[in-house]
């Protein structure tokens, strides 16, 4: 299998041409092929991933003593046989003058986690569509759409150069767009499809640059190839320094750092499964995807290994601050984990950034279950619960009692992503916060973990608001249907056990054994666990939950916040701190609470909305201003200046019009006359 | 020599005045018998230049179906049969001043060209003009252009008649 | 099959003149009969294409096939050469291939004053032109098939068109009339300073301009290059192709971006660079500025239009200004890209002005404040439309991101003895305008497709893709997809003809 | 004999004829003039066929008699019909060129 993962990508892709020509005569109008297609996908992509295991272990078996130390050591020459290579095939797709660009596979660590993730997610939210997207106009067209997104995604995992990363990437953005824009005739929609199209192609310039710089330096597309010139003594550093930076910009793009994270919450216009697609496993992992994939480049160009600072860290520090900043004031649910998303892709953004590689492909791995169990969740609440809305605050409340295998399965992805050990999210996020701390980027893990106490306390306010308290839509909330269900009871499984694929302390590190590579790869820092650290973040998340919990339960009645803490674990939690609410309640409400709750989160929106949103917006405006300008420069001077050529042309013709008598005569003496001159300078200049 | 080449000159004087009584008379019948002087002058230079043939259809077509037509058109268009001075417009002198500047240009041209050229009336010039060889080069060697010239004609008379049409 | 080789392309080019003095003799009432002929003699012109790629040696691309070498006028010792390599064969096969789907695409799509007899000749005389410059080695031959496609366009805009057709034709006339001037001029003067004194393409640029010192190249090249981007139009020589496409008929448009737009190019590519590559070299610069200024300012430009076709229009500005920048790095790479982006560009803004001639034969306006929801009353063309936007901002998988982005990689490193931080500055620039590009397709794709359809046309009878259109666009998007996917079916044949170009500018 | 006193000859000729197209009013001296200009080169192509000894200066002249006839034809044709609408021969009244 591992061979001819090619077939991988090519399924989706070819269920996606049957949909489009067959689809609407199916009895279930296509969606049973694209289920059976990426049911297919999801099989041979296990096969893939056991093979893959298979075949480390097997090169450990045979190289003993030496594999457990491949992963910690140097890459050098002298190891070169004696690391685990990815497969590599690739075929010449075309070629330009002296330069051959391939289109092939490339099956590593990576890549078979990867395809396993975005076939699992992908069956599961085909499935779920099934139920949700019930009697929708475009039914058939929608799971087209999803084929070739999944498609495209695959596509993209698979790639063995930067090139075929780019297709795959672009693609991903073109089905985005389709689906973000997929209630086409609300112009909302289509403006928030717009939207992300534009603002990721922006990032795209990095890419399309930084691919470019990487090939002219390396002389390969060729990802392995890149990462061996990144890693190698000779490489340019200033080179590989523009080279990084301009690849994160287009990681910045796609992955919805700051200050391009503008379109992910706009990008809920889409339907629910499609938010959990994009959020989970396709469109916003990409750009993770591509700084674990040319990690050399980055380490090699922003000097990661020196510990300290650089862009890519900062850039996740901030979006993680930021990100989870503005879930705080969202009333919209699928805004509130849309933001939490970003805040989620900052972590893995800056583990990359701190050389966190494993934590950061871990944290990917594990988000990717919890974000899509939580998205799929509120999808479930909209559906069944409030009337396909999602205002938390106008059309929710109590649903726990109406929906409870929601309720169940949603609690458990808030708690992961809260990171509470030992859910998915706490292993994850602990791996990047040790690493960075250990690493020499002590500032970082300090951001990290005020935003894992900033997650934990809007998850809890999320959870509030849609869950207990009275309900306060119109509809009659009910259970929703088992196509439903059934994938929400698969992620909570994942999101609960995930974790401990890499869980340290347990003696489980599978993760980082069988996803790291080992060939052309920096000589990145496994951490020790730190059970100070690791008992510091569970605290600080632990006492979040308890502020929140204190905070909104609180402006409820009394009774209905005491019975629950009563018969709720998290309520339970953050009870001690309750007890103590007068002395702690300036300290939180008047500074911390009323600091972030108000004025920061208010700036930050604010400033998120007038400032960096009206800064896309307002270079919108700025091109269309220029654009008029351009046009009116086009029309009045340069048009204008032909124009009044001709007519000057026009006016001495008018002059001379004199000259044309209409008389044949006339004519002819003046031809004969210049006859006559034309001979006379003939037989003089002869 | 010297005998055609009094010819020469006598004929030659002839056809200028005739030439220059073609474009100058006011009696528009005179200018056609003037330019009968002339044709009949040229014809008769052919000759001297042993251009028998074409000398003879020069007669044939210009004096006789060329003057034809043209005393055709002067009684068609019922133009003034004797004298009026109204024949010439009034861009004479112009005119005068073109034809005598191109005159100049062409003698001088022709002086620094052709100064010394000579023509021998030899047995090989008067060959040329056999009718014999005449016809051999225009039905061999010119058989096309000679097809594409009846063409002409043909469509040349159509088209006259088409615009002389009264409709 | 050796009559073939001597013949396919004398056939090519002048079997159209036949279909038209054959279609000149039909009665003016029997339009059947004159779209059959008109049918039939561009079908069989395309038959002698598919011979001639069924005959093309591909292993030999890089030379002249199909060679025609007879003579025409000693005088000047300009010789009826005609030959095709890699290069211009699929640019010949597109101008054949484009010119069945305008007939087609004609058949129930004429445009007022009617008169198909006239609109078809037309039609026929313009892939005489087309094909004839294509295959011309000659470069009074080329001259004359260039001019030849002049007077076709001229009529087709002037008695065809819009309501301001006559300023937009003569426009277009005078503009393209003003650099042939030039361009005739140039090609005397090579004529004049070349040892051999020769029009003959081949032989000229085997010459390389040796014998002709770098002011004179430069000087010559300057004419051309006016010839030239006057044609592609580069800025700020664009300014008629806006109004002619605004004002042409739907098939006039179509014609005009797939073939006319890259008679330009493909002059620079087959005449201006090889035959003086000095003069290319003092020049590149500045063209590839020109490029570069043209992709930023004609997507300005589009994102102002209130005008479907008219945007349209302007896009074609910013995407010929990728293939100049392509063409202007002088590297193999570049000009392959280049190609590329021609045949590209032809095949999708092509579909584009197609799509917005169906628009605005049901609509009657090509305003886009008033459309709107194309998608609800014309679902298949509005999705045609959009599969074209799409491959028209560069989406890989369709043909536009094979003309774009191999022509932005090339500028990062032109040929020798070009300034590579220039031009790198001109990379990042075109990088910006494929944002542009998306914003300003994307743009129009909302407004026209997207939505609800405005009050006005809510009971409008609009038809959806007919069978001529069917007939007429599928072969278009099968071949934007069939490039798209797999490029190499271009590249390869384009690049041993293209080495043969770049082979005096590498090191 | 010289050359040259053919070619001045029809040099002559041939400007007189120049004059007189350029001058004349009526439509048919126009026309003679004409035949004026042709006589001239005629009696030019006979000369150098003398000269040169080649037949085909004459068949060039017979050519031109010819096309001098069907010139005279057509071009009479046209000033009858000038004549017919204008109710003058004179050319001066065909101005509809004029600029």
């Amino acid at each position: 299998m591992l061979d001819a993962a090619w077939i991988i990508p090519l399924i989706p892709a070819l269920s996606f041409v049957a949909i489009l020509f067959f689809g609407k005569k199916m009895p279930r109008q296509g969606s049973e092929i694209g289920i059976v297609a990426i049911a297919t996908t999801f099989v041979l992509s296990c096969v893939a991933a056991v093979q893959w295991i298979q075949r480390v272990n097997r090169y450990e078996g045979s190289h003993q003593g030496l594999g457990a130390l491949g992963k910690s050591l140097m890459l050098s020459t002298q190891e070169h046989g004696a690391v685990v290579k990815p497969v590599v095939h690739s075929i010449t797709w075309w070629q330009n003058g002296a330069f051959k660009f391939g289109i092939g596979i490339q099956i590593d660590g990576l890549a078979v986690m990867m395809l396993f993730v975005v076939t699992l997610i992908s069956l599961l939210v085909h499935i779920y569509s099934t139920a949700y997207m019930k009697g929708d106009i475009r039914f058939t067209y929608f799971y087209a759409a999803l084929s070739l997104f999944t498609a495209s995604m695959l596509i993209l995992v698979v790639a063995p150069n930067t090139l075929q990363l780019l297709v795959g990437w672009e693609l991903v953005g073109l089905c985005s767009f389709m689906l973000i824009g997929h209630w086409w005739e609300e112009g909302a929609n289509t403006n928030a499809a717009l939207k992300a199209f534009l603002t990721t192609r922006t990032g795209d310039i990095g890419l399309m640059i930084g691919v470019i710089i990487t090939f002219f330096a390396a002389g390969t597309f060729n990802i392995v190839g890149i990462n061996q010139y990144a890693l190698s003594p000779g490489a340019d550093h200033t080179l590989m320094v523009v080279g990084a930076s301009c690849l994160l910009i287009g990681i910045i793009g796609k992955s919805g750092q700051f200050p391009l994270h503008t379109w992910l919450p706009d990008a809920m216009a889409g339907p629910t499964p499609v938010s959990a697609l994009i959020h989970a496993a396709t469109m916003v992992v990409a750009g993770v995807y591509l700084g674990a994939r040319v990690y050399g480049v980055f380490w090699s160009g922003f000097n990661i290994g020196d510990g300290g600072m650089n862009p890519m860290a900062v850039i996740g520090a901030i979006t993680i601050l930021i990100g989870a900043a503005l879930a705080f004031v969202q009333d919209d649910i699928k805004k509130v984990l849309a933001y939490s998303t970003v805040s989620q892709l900052g972590y893995m953004v800056m583990g990359l950034g701190v050389g966190s590689w494993v934590g950061a492909v871990f944290h990917l791995f594990t988000h990717a279950f919890f974000k899509a169990l939580l998205f799929l969740g509120a999808g479930s609440v909209s559906h069944s619960g409030s009337h396909h809305s999602f205002d938390m605050k106008k059309d929710m409340g109590g649903l726990r009692k109406y929906m409870p295998i929601t309720f169940w399965t949603f609690l458990i992805g808030s708690a992961a992503l809260a990171g509470i050990a030992p859910l998915a999210g706490f292993w994850s996020k602990d791996e990047i916060l040790a690493t960075a701390g250990q690493g020499g980027f002590e500032l970082f893990a300090i951001v990290g973990l005020v935003g894992a106490f900033l997650t934990a306390a809007y998850m809890t306010r999320c959870v509030y608001l849609t869950f207990f308290g009275e309900y306060r839509g119109h509809g009659q909330p009910h259970e929703s249907p088992k196509a439903i269900t059934v994938p929400l009871i698969v992620l909570a499984v994942f999101s609960v056990f995930a974790g401990l694929a890499n869980a340290a302390p347990l003696g489980l590190e599978k993760f980082g054994e069988y996803v790291e590579p080992k060939f052309a790869f920096p000589p990145v820092i496994v951490p020790t666990f730190d059970y100070g650290l690791a008992g510091a973040s569970l605290f600080i998340v632990l006492s979040a939950i308890g502020v929140g919990v204190f905070l909104w339960f609180r402006e409820e009645e009394m009774h209905a916040f005491k019975g629950l803490t009563k018969r709720n674990v998290l309520a339970r939690g953050g009870y001690a701190l309750l007890v103590n609410k007068y002395y702690l309640d300036d300290l939180y409400e008047g500074v911390i609470v009323a600091g972030i709750k108000g004025p920061i989160a208010r700036a930050s929106y604010w400033i998120n909305q007038n400032v960096i949103d009206a800064v896309v917006k307002g270079a919108g405006l700025a091109a269309r201003a220029i654009a008029g300008g351009t046009y009116t420069l086009d029309q009045d001077v340069l048009d204008a200046g032909y124009d009044g050529l001709a007519r000057e042309t026009g006016a001495s013709g008018g002059l001379l019009s004199r000259v044309q008598t209409g008389r044949l005569q006339w004519y002819a003496l003046v031809s004969f006359a210049a006859i006559g001159v034309f001979s006379l300078a003939l037989v003089i200049f002869r | 020599m010297i005998a055609q080449n009094i010819a020469f000159w006598i004929i030659a004087v002839a056809m200028g005045f005739a030439a220059i009584g073609v474009v100058r008379t006011r009696n528009i019948v005179h200018a056609a018998l003037y330019l009968v002087v002339v044709l009949a002058g040229v014809a008769a230079q052919y000759i001297l230049l042993g251009a028998e043939f074409v000398a003879w259809v020069q007669v044939l077509i210009y004096i006789g179906a060329v003057v034809i037509l043209f005393l055709f058109g002067i009684m068609l268009t019922r133009a003034p049969m004797e004298g009026d001075s109204d024949l010439d417009n009034d861009q004479r002198f112009p005119a005068a001043v073109a034809a005598l500047f191109l005159l100049g240009v062409l003698v001088v041209l022709l002086l620094d060209a052709f100064g010394g050229t000579k023509i021998k009336l030899d047995a090989a010039v008067l060959a040329t003009g056999k009718t014999a060889v005449v016809g051999d080069a225009i039905f061999r060697q010119y058989v096309v252009p000679f097809e594409v010239v009846s063409m002409l004609l043909l469509a040349a008379l159509v088209g006259a008649v088409v615009i002389a049409r009264r409709d | 099959m050796s009559w073939f080789d001597d013949w396919a392309l004398t056939l090519a080019v002048f079997l159209p003149v036949v279909g038209m003095v054959i279609l000149l003799l039909i009665p003016r009432a029997e339009e059947g009969a004159q779209k059959l002929v008109a049918l039939l003699t561009t079908l069989v012109t395309f038959a002698v294409g598919i011979g001639i790629l069924f005959r093309f040696d591909y292993n030999r691309a890089g030379r002249l096939q199909f060679g025609v070498d007879k003579s025409w006028i000693d005088v000047i010792n300009s010789r009826y050469h005609m030959g095709i390599d890699g290069i211009s064969l699929p640019l010949l096969i597109l101008s054949m291939f484009i010119t069945v789907l305008c007939v087609i695409y004609s058949w129930n799509h004429f445009p007022e004053p009617h008169n198909p007899k006239a609109f078809l000749a037309l039609i026929l005389l313009l892939e005489v032109g087309m094909n004839g410059t294509f295959a011309a080695q000659d470069l009074i031959l080329f001259f004359v098939f260039f001019e030849i496609v002049l007077l076709p366009m001229f009529f087709m805009i002037g008695v065809w068109g819009g309501p301001n057709r006559e300023y937009a034709s003569i426009k277009f006339f005078l503009f393209t009339l003003f650099g042939s001037a030039l361009m005739l001029l140039s090609f005397l003067a090579l004529y004049f300073l070349s040892d051999v004194h020769t029009f003959s393409i081949p032989a000229l640029s085997a010459l390389h301009g040796s014998g002709i010192v770098e002011g004179t190249q430069t000087l010559v090249f300057a004419g051309m290059f006016l010839g030239f981007a006057i044609k592609v139009p580069m800025f700020p020589f664009h300014t008629w192709l806006p109004d002619a496409h605004t004002e042409a008929p739907t098939v006039g448009s179509v014609l005009l971006a797939a073939i006319m737009l890259k008679l330009g190019t493909y002059g620079f590519i087959r005449i201006a660079l090889p035959l003086l590559p000095k003069g290319a070299i003092n020049w590149a610069p500045w063209i590839g500025g020109l490029a570069v200024i043209g992709i930023i300012y004609g997507a300005f430009c589009c994102l102002a239009q209130t005008d479907m076709k008219r945007l349209i229009a302007f896009s074609s500005v910013a995407h010929m200004g990728f293939v100049m920048l392509g063409i202007a790095t002088l590297t193999d790479f570049g000009i392959n890209a280049a190609i590329f982006g021609m045949v590209a560009h032809g095949l999708i803004t092509g579909m584009l002005f197609f799509v917005a001639g169906s628009v605005q034969h049901n609509f009657h306006t090509r305003e886009i404040k008033r459309l709107g929801g194309l998608l609800v009353q014309a679902p298949k063309m509005g999705w045609i439309l959009g599969f074209c936007v799409m491959a028209s901002l560069g989406l890989p998988g369709l043909a536009g991101f094979w003309g774009e982005f191999p022509a932005i990689l090339s500028a990062f490193q032109p040929a020798p003895g070009l300034s590579d931080v220039v031009f790198r500055v001109y990379m990042v620039i075109a990088a910006i305008g494929t944002v542009l590009a998306a914003g300003y397709l994307l743009w129009m794709l909302q407004r026209v497709a997207f939505g609800t359809p405005k009050s006005e046309f809510e009971d409008a009878d609009i038809h959806d893709v007919g069978l001529a259109e069917w007939i007429a666009w599928t072969p278009m998007l099968l071949g934007i997809v069939i490039l798209g996917v797999y490029p190499n079916l271009l590249f390869s044949l384009t690049n041993p003809a293209v080495e043969h170009v770049s082979r005096v500018f590498a090191r | 004999m010289i050359m040259n006193q053919f070619l001045i000859l029809s040099a002559f000729l041939f400007c007189v004829g120049v004059y007189g197209v350029l001058a004349r009013r009526n439509g048919v001296l126009v026309l003679m003039s004409v035949e004026l200009m042709l006589n001239g080169v005629n009696l030019n192509l006979i000369a150098f066929s003398a000269r040169l000894h080649a037949v085909s200066g004459q068949v060039f002249a017979l050519f031109i008699i010819t096309i001098a006839a069907a010139e005279v034809g057509v071009g009479l044709a046209i000033v009858l019909l000038i004549y017919r609408n204008l109710r003058s021969p004179d050319l001066d009244g065909v101005d509809q060129l004029k600029g």
